[in-house]
């Protein structure tokens, strides 16, 4: 940070390392270093990493359209919640879950990737609907502004294509992600309809 | 045709401009101005004193020079203009930003899009594109799509131009 | 008594506190430090507080000086000063030096003094009752002045601040 | 028993004096002597409480005493705080040596 | 021979030991156990997804919190004087207390008014400054 | 070892376990309430009703990486959780929570547990300045100038109780309500010190120091992981003892109704009275928007203090006259 | 007009070449911000609370509609009007249908134009849901949002049971609807209607009336009728000002002219008066509704359009009044069944322009605030 | 017409506290009231809302049970129609058959933006929209559909089928 000088601040530009990256189609290598745990160990692990998946706190990023799906499922309808995932951060320093909702395009890559990068690991990305899979709609020839899926930016863990998505959708990409991080999907019995909590 | 409007209508027609009433019912507005570039100024000036609003600028990339077109409207009566400048010889359009201050974010959009430049905008940067894309220029046409501005006008019967000469100058501009 | 070790323990704890303390804040060019540094000899001068059978006066230490006073001080650090600004206060050598003897010089003549005096107890020292009660009694009835003339000080100290920070119509955006 | 001595706490104050008076002269921000002078205002609380402890038969006094002394260096932090504040106003900067340069 | 309030605090000095441990202890459990994946801009201070212009130390705030903070620290000492009296109240005599108290808090009143007349508390939008 | 210590020891267990367990109380009926107000479940996957979410969170918070940004004073910003975290133990030593479960006794009780509060503000500016993020150190700010505002028409509130009692031993002053709650002789003093705690706690509608609209996540955005978690865990022990001073002043501490075992039942009604007011801080919080700063300010300047002041002097004539 | 470039040139903030005043210092607010609504940035110079200048940086969420319009079949950009903006999406849908029928003469059957407005109205509902519960975000109330989206998912199921889709609506077809709606339509949206009407006095109790809200937005962001002129604001935001100016009555498209609807001014035009305008707007399109209903005529909800449409050349405008206010298109057409150029004159762009004049002197707070209530969509400022 | 103004009234020192603490109150009423009404989440994966039968999932070959496979004729409307080609069509000439026949649907389900097109444009109404709308996978190419294949699978699988299709 120390390098950057007042003179010569831009008010939006995205880099020509990105612009690189975007030529070559691959999500670079952002990983400077990883030295990894102090202590690997695998009862450890696999306790972390159901309390990982259970308390999944996503990052309030909203990019487009798809992003007011995203708040739906955050509402009384749909209610996130459940799954312990409500706790909505604003700051990536506390969050666990990027859902990247909506259209990414060259200007906004940039920002998507810091974002990425600030977010403390264990660290997980759903890409939400079809502009975040591989630029939807927008993936057309005469496409000079869109980023064609935010997976060459930045790794992602989880597809969700719709546009949008129904907030089921996503709710079924959390439990995927969830499936992904302990290996077994949805570790708690699930009950039937007709035993749901009546309330 | 609103009293207010004909003020107008009649103001406008001092200035060296071409004013054609419309049909409303097919083009969805009431008036179609053709305005060299260097009476842009006076005309917004004009447009400001009788309480019409900008409604958007934007560019239109045509034979043989491309076009700034302007849209004004009203908040208390009926009256929509479309004004179309054309560029000068260096791809200019002076700013219309100081006059209505709404213009200014419309001129960089067009900036941005067109490659456009108008002439004393305080801070003629791209807005929407980043800045290594400042010579993107997007939607400007490629040759075999440019086609001549009378190819995307409506057919000259419907034009009652009411100078000549204005339209010429606008033409020849 | 087997806390009485822990407590001169705990005594031995407040002293290393107010040294360190001290030292940071006089020696630290970070003054984010020295103002740490100062908070925390104020802990150990309010321990002290303790021992001398005051805890009330304990706790007002920490009220005023580290609730109030470090804090205000913090904020005029903040105000007054950014990192470029600290670092180009380096201290000088001749200066330590000079500022040194003069402080151990100073230290000598107390200490001199301190062990040269023969301080007597007054009968009954240390006796007395040193709760609260007694102190607001005393504060009401013998020094009742003084505790009026306290509030006036401070008042006028809260005037002399407002005189002197607000300037009236501007706000905020002096350029 | 060094903590029921009257010299362990007069060695004390002496020492947050000495403090004060190195970090007076040490420190060369407004802020810095602000906080070299609580130093030495402390040593004189704690001077009055010592001496309250060990010598007066009156408990009163000493307390009395170092609320005030607490109260006076409240008020002075507060107008010092102020000062650097109208100082920096002025000439954008609280370095007491610069602040001599910007007026000359 | 120390005293019997120091007991009361040694409990207190216990429990805060107690405090720094539990605070610790999570820490180390976490220093052990976490990845330590850096990216390329992890370690960039936050500012909403931008490269931050220049350094957060480099602000300065205006008056208005400075202000109450002086004004705070002037009035706290204020009201700590009236611990010790609001304890002995029961004690005192009468009309010596009120008008003591009466006195103290009129005082402390003025403050307050002088502030407020002065017009500190009003924040206003300042348009007509530029 | 003197059994001495050993039950300093036990009362360090206890207060530490406590402090977890009450924020974990607290998180949970936050997260549930908020839910319900809201018209919907709240947590439900995670154990029977979601129990155990917030265990599953502060473990996934202890196994996440922490975060010292460059440009920041590393050693402050590891500090600050912990000096934000082990005083905000301390108030609850004295905490009368029943006729005998008191670790300690002192006769300067409220006092000490003021003191040991006021400390926390340190902890938010070290925190805010330690990150050299523009929306911390905003937040730090905010949240000093709004703490410390807000800390005067709290002690003159209390005051005003003090003045009646003649005592700041928490059990004195107890042990004075044996007829009628304070609270029913000083509901002004009661209002002015529980709008007081809700500022002093940070809890909306004056949560202006993590103000998600305005500061992202105000002093402690740039913290990740259990630093993260700290500060929430001094959040909810503060707003603990804030409500256990009210309840202790105002509401007859742990006095109720005498059950069997009274030297230690009398726990059920002081928690009960505590969590009874915390849940009005959730349920305020969950209710109103924030309000500004300048506003809060002058709601104190204006409104608070004054009143206070008012109510301190009708107090102690009073005092005087009956 | 001297005075009036150099305010203009005050309102543009240049940090490449301004470095700023030792006490002030630049502030990003987004494009990650939970209060900006997606990807808007502004970029602030802030001295202490207080905003010296705040220049919006757009192009975050720019998504090239304007150039895929030119390169498409004029009926393929039908769904990118959807997403344009997503929080009202049918106007937009609207807007370009009935700009091909403007150009190419195409009668539309009565149904279908009722089908249009009430949904339409339906989703203006929708979009202020929307802004309230985001609005109110804005001032740190969680629960409003809560509340106005389980009243949003109302409407959304009534739309989505005759759309297929619950946000980015590609529903009306040049020449009519896709969709017939039926009576199960025309039941749900009464019954709706008659909840909407009780869920108002909740808003009142819990948002309205309620002392801190009412402080927070008082007087905020002052908007003069003269400033929304220059700036061209239109919709709510001109409305709040005191200025009666809604497109579906200045120049009535559709059936608009059939109903009894008014159009509800504010007086000072600050942050309280647009607030208690959306309300008043959604209670009056709940009138619109409920007319267009008892209206409703039989018929065929598609009229008769040919199969491959040749559009003339020339150029057409059709204004219609979206959510956030005036939305354009203004085509121009070089024949065959591409647009030669389609500009789309977007509410919020304008709405948004007026930002930088709006909060200079302001507290970050009433900053905010400000931006809520201006009601911003910004994928469909930037396009 | 003018909004309600009320609201804007000057109160004085005490009105305000008076008109605050009253307001604040009945913001309490209210959201206390709903603390005490019942939640009207769905709890997706162990409720299912009912899913409208005109949700637009992604599109799908309609099965024709009198033919035991599609109506489509690869006559290609759709693919044309798709404003993002998502659509591949391809038919093979076979002997003994009028027209051709399907070989191959794929549908890039990532770049549609469920415009309807195709559906509509279909001159044997072949395509319909699925009912699919809780899907979510690991690779974006879980989402390139083999239209054919899916019809066969829900042939085989009734159940499936008739979960899927209306
Ligand atoms: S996938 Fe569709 S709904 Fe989502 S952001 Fe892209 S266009 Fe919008
Ligand atoms: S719905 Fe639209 S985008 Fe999707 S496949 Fe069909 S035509 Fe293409
Ligand atoms: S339009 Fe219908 S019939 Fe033609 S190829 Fe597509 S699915 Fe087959």
């Amino acid at each position: 940070m120390g390098d950057q000088e007042r003179g010569d601040l831009r008010v939006h530009s995205y880099s020509a390392e990105l612009q690189a990256r975007l030529e070559r189609g691959e999500p670079g290598n952002l990983v400077v270093r990883d030295p990894g745990p102090l202590v690997k160990n695998k009862i450890a692990d696999e306790i972390f990493n159901l309390c990982r998946a259970n308390s999944l706190w996503p990052m309030t990023f909203g990019l487009a359209c798809c992003a007011i799906e995203m708040m739906s499922l955050g509402m009384a309808r749909f209610d996130i919640s459940r799954f312990g995932s409500e706790v909505f951060r604003p700051s990536p320093r506390q969050s666990d879950l990027m859902i990247v909702a909506g259209t990414v395009n060259k200007k906004m890559a940039s920002a998507v990737m810091t974002l990425y990068d600030q977010m403390p690991s264990p660290k997980w990305v759903i890409a939400m609907g079809n502009c975040a899979i591989s630029g939807g709609p927008f993936a057309v020839k005469e496409n000079y502004n869109v980023v064609e899926g935010v997976d060459k930016l930045i790794p992602v863990d989880v597809y969700v294509p719709g546009c949008p998505p129904r907030p089921e959708g996503l709710l079924e990409g959390i439990l995927k992600l969830q499936e992904k991080i302990t290996g077994v999907r949805h570790p708690f019995p699930q009950r039937k309809i007709s035993d749901a909590p009546s309330y | 045709m609103h009293p207010a409007t004909e003020k107008l209508v009649n103001e406008l027609n001092e200035l060296p401009v071409a004013v054609a009433a419309c049909d409303y019912a097919q083009r969805g507005y009431h008036y179609e101005v053709d305005v060299a570039a260097d009476q842009v100024r006076a005309l917004a000036e004009c447009m400001l004193k009788h309480d019409m609003y900008l409604v958007f600028v934007g560019g239109l990339d045509v034979k043989p020079v491309p076009r700034v077109v302007y849209q004004f409207a009203s908040y208390t009566h009926p009256g929509r203009f479309v004004v179309r400048a054309a560029v000068d010889e260096n791809n200019m359009v002076p700013t219309i930003s100081d006059i209505f201050q709404g213009a200014s974010w419309h001129e960089r959009e067009t900036r941005d899009f067109f490659g456009i430049v108008f002439a004393d905008h305080p801070y003629l940067k791209p807005l929407i594109l980043a800045e290594e894309d400042v010579d993107l220029k997007p939607l400007l046409k490629t040759e075999e799509a440019l086609k001549d501005i009378s190819e995307v006008s409506w057919p000259a019967a419907s034009d009652v131009s009411s100078k000549p000469e204005a339209k010429n100058k606008a033409e020849q501009g | 008594m087997a806390y009485g070790t822990l407590i001169e323990i705990l005594f031995y704890l407040f002293l290393i506190m107010i040294a360190f303390g001290a030292w940071q804040a006089v020696t630290s060019q970070v003054l984010m430090r020295a103002v740490m540094g100062l908070a925390m000899a104020m802990f150990g001068v309010a321990g002290l507080y303790l021992y001398l059978n005051s805890p009330f006066l304990a706790l007002m230490q920490i009220l005023i000086y580290v609730g109030a006073v470090c804090i205000m001080i913090v904020f005029g650090i903040m105000v007054g000063y950014t990192p470029k600004e600290l670092a180009a206060y380096a201290i000088e050598p001749r200066n330590t030096v000079v500022s040194l003897v003069a402080s151990l010089l100073t230290l000598g003549v107390v200490y001199l003094g301190l062990y040269r005096a023969q301080w007597v107890p007054a009968p009954g020292a240390g006796q007395g009752d040193f709760s609260l009660s007694t102190l607001g009694l005393s504060l009401m009835n013998r020094y009742g002045l003084a505790f009026e003339l306290i509030s006036v000080v401070l008042l006028i100290a809260i005037i002399g601040v407002v005189a002197i920070t607000w300037n009236g119509k501007r706000r905020g955006l002096n350029k | 028993m060094i903590s029921y001595n009257l010299y362990t706490y007069l060695a004390v104050a002496g020492a947050l004096l000495c403090f004060g008076l190195y970090g007076l002269m040490q420190h060369r921000s407004l802020i810095g002597m602000l906080i070299s002078t609580e130093l030495i205002l402390n040593g004189a609380g704690l001077n009055f409480m010592a001496f309250n402890r060990f010598l007066a038969p009156d408990p009163a006094i000493g307390q009395v005493f170092a609320l005030f002394i607490m109260g006076l260096a409240a008020a002075e932090a507060a107008i010092a705080v102020s000062l650097i504040f109208a100082v920096y106003r002025k000439y954008h900067t609280s370095d007491p040596e610069r602040v001599n340069d910007l007026r000359g | 021979m120390p005293a019997p309030q120091v007991i009361d605090f040694v409990y207190v000095i216990v429990v805060l030991a107690g405090g720094i441990i539990a605070g610790f202890a999570p820490f180390v459990i976490s220093d052990i156990f976490r990845p330590r994946t850096i990216n390329k801009k992890t370690l960039l201070t936050y500012e909403c997804g931008m490269d931050p212009y220049g350094s957060a130390w480099d602000i300065r705030f205006g008056a208005a919190y400075y202000l109450y903070a002086l004004i705070f620290l002037a009035f706290d000492v204020d009201i700590l004087y009236l611990f010790p009296v609001a304890a002995a109240y029961n004690h005192v005599s009468g009309l010596r207390g009120v008008l003591e108290v009466v006195l103290f808090i009129g005082i402390l009143a003025l403050a307050v008014i002088y502030v407020w007349v002065k017009g500190v508390f009003t924040w206003a939008i300042k348009r007509e400054e530029i | 070892m003197p059994p001495e210590l050993l039950r300093m020891i036990i009362t360090a267990v206890l207060v530490v376990a406590f402090v977890f367990l009450n924020a974990m109380i607290l998180g949970y009926m936050e997260r549930k309430i908020s839910a319900h107000i809201q018209r919907r479940p709240g947590l439900m996957e995670v154990g029977p009703h979601g129990v155990l979410q917030l265990i599953v969170d502060g473990l996934k918070l202890i196994g996440k990486q922490l975060v010292v940004p460059e440009g920041s004073s590393p050693f402050l910003f590891r500090l600050a959780p912990l000096l934000s975290f082990a005083p905000c133990v301390l108030p609850f030593v004295v905490i009368p929570f029943s006729r005998k479960l008191q670790a300690v006794s002192m006769d300067v009780g409220l006092i000490y547990i003021l003191a040991m509060t006021s400390i926390n503000v340190v902890a938010v500016l070290v925190a805010g300045w330690a990150s050299n993020n523009k929306y911390s150190l905003f937040g730090t700010f905010r949240s000093v100038a709004q703490a410390v505002s807000y800390e005067i028409p709290m002690l003159l509130s209390l005051l005003a109780v003090i003045m009646m009692t003649s005592s700041f031993s928490l059990e004195g002053i107890i042990e004075a309500q044996k007829y009628y709650w304070f609270i029913l002789i000083q509901p002004v003093a009661f209002i002015i010190y529980f709008v007081s705690g809700l500022a002093e706690t940070n809890r909306a509608p004056f949560d202006l120091p993590e103000a998600e609209s305005e500061l992202t996540a105000g002093f402690h955005t740039e913290y990740s992981g259990m630093g993260f978690s700290f500060f929430f865990l001094a959040e909810y022990a503060n707003m603990f003892t804030v409500c256990s001073i009210a309840t202790i002043l105002f509401l007859g501490g742990w006095k109720g109704i005498p059950l069997p075992f009274y030297d230690y039942s009398g726990i059920i009604w002081f928690l009960l009275k505590v969590y009874g007011l915390l849940f009005v801080m959730i349920w305020a919080r969950w209710t109103y928007p924030r309000v500004r700063f300048d506003q809060l300010m002058t709601f104190c300047w204006k409104y608070l203090i004054p009143f206070s002041m008012a109510n301190l002097l009708i107090t102690a004539i009073m005092v005087k006259i009956i | 007009m001297e005075t009036a470039k150099e305010q203009a040139a005050q309102y543009t903030l240049e940090p490449a070449t301004d470095i700023p005043k030792s006490n002030h210092y630049y502030l990003n607010m987004g494009p990650q911000h939970p209060s900006t609504h997606g990807v808007l940035r502004v970029l602030l110079e802030m001295d202490g609370e207080y905003v010296i200048k705040a220049q919006p940086v757009l192009g975050y969420g720019h998504r090239m509609h304007e150039k895929m319009a030119e390169h498409k079949n004029w009926m393929a950009f039908m769904p990118n009007t959807g997403r344009m903006d997503y929080a009202a999406a049918l106007p937009f849908n609207h807007g370009y249908a009935a700009l091909f029928e403007r150009l190419c003469n195409i009668e539309v059957p009565e149904r279908a134009e009722y089908i249009r407005v009430i949904t339409s109205e339906l989703n203006r509902l929708v979009s202020h849901h929307l802004w309230l519960g985001a609005f109110l975000l804005d001032l740190g109330a969680f629960t409003p949002i809560l509340y106005t989206f389980d009243d949003r998912e109302q409407v959304l199921d009534i739309l989505e049971d005759i759309t297929g889709s619950r946000l980015t609506y590609c529903y009306f077809r040049v020449g009519g609807v896709c969709k017939d709606i039926d009576d199960k339509f025309v039941e749900r949206t009464r019954a709706y209607i008659k909840r909407q009407r009780e869920r108002f006095k909740v808003y009142n109790e819990l948002v309205t009336g309620n002392i801190i809200f009412l402080k927070r937005v008082e007087g905020v962001g002052i908007i003069s009728p003269e400033m929304a002129r220059r700036y061209g604001a239109t919709g709510p935001v001109v409305r709040g000002s005191g200025i009666a100016y809604d497109i579906r009555k200045a120049e009535p498209y559709s059936v608009y002219d059939r109903f009894d609807f008014e159009i509800p001014t504010g007086t000072t035009g600050d942050s309280l008066d647009r607030y208690l305008v959306r309300l008043e707007e959604m209670e009056q399109s709940l009138r619109i509704i409920e007319q267009a209903l008892e209206q409703l005529p039989d018929g065929p909800y598609l009229g008769k359009v040919p199969k491959k449409l040749k559009l003339p050349t020339g150029d057409a405008n059709f204004a219609v009044e979206a959510a956030r206010g005036e939305l354009s298109y203004y085509l121009v057409s070089g024949g065959g069944d591409m647009p030669y150029r389609l500009k789309i004159r977007v509410p919020s762009y304008s709405n948004l322009s007026l930002l930088p004049e709006l909060a200079q002197g302001m507290l970050i707070a009433d900053l905010v605030a400000a931006m809520g209530s201006l009601d911003l969509v910004i994928p469909e400022i930037d396009r | 017409m003018n909004v309600k103004t009320d609201l804007r009234a000057e109160r004085g020192y005490f009105g305000e506290l008076w008109f605050g603490a009253k307001s604040l109150l009945i913001g309490l009423k209210v959201t206390l009231k709903a603390l005490f009404k019942p939640i009207v989440t769905v709890q997706y994966p162990r409720e299912e809302c009912d899913i409208t039968p005109n949700y637009r999932g992604h599109v799908e070959l309609v099965f024709n049970p009198e033919t035991g496979g599609c109506d489509c004729i690869v006559c290609g409307m759709c693919a044309r129609a798709c404003p993002s080609d998502c659509i591949t069509v391809k038919g093979e000439k076979k002997e003994g058959e009028k027209g051709k026949t399907l070989t191959l649907f794929s549908l890039d389900f990532t770049k549609c933006s469920l415009c309807g097109s195709c559906v509509e444009t279909c001159p044997k109404s072949a395509l319909t929209y699925s009912q699919d709308y809780n899907i979510a996978g690991f690779t974006r190419e879980e989402f390139h559909y083999d239209l054919i294949e899916r019809l066969k699978r829900r042939h085989q699988q009734p159940l499936a089928a008739a979960a899927g299709g209306n």
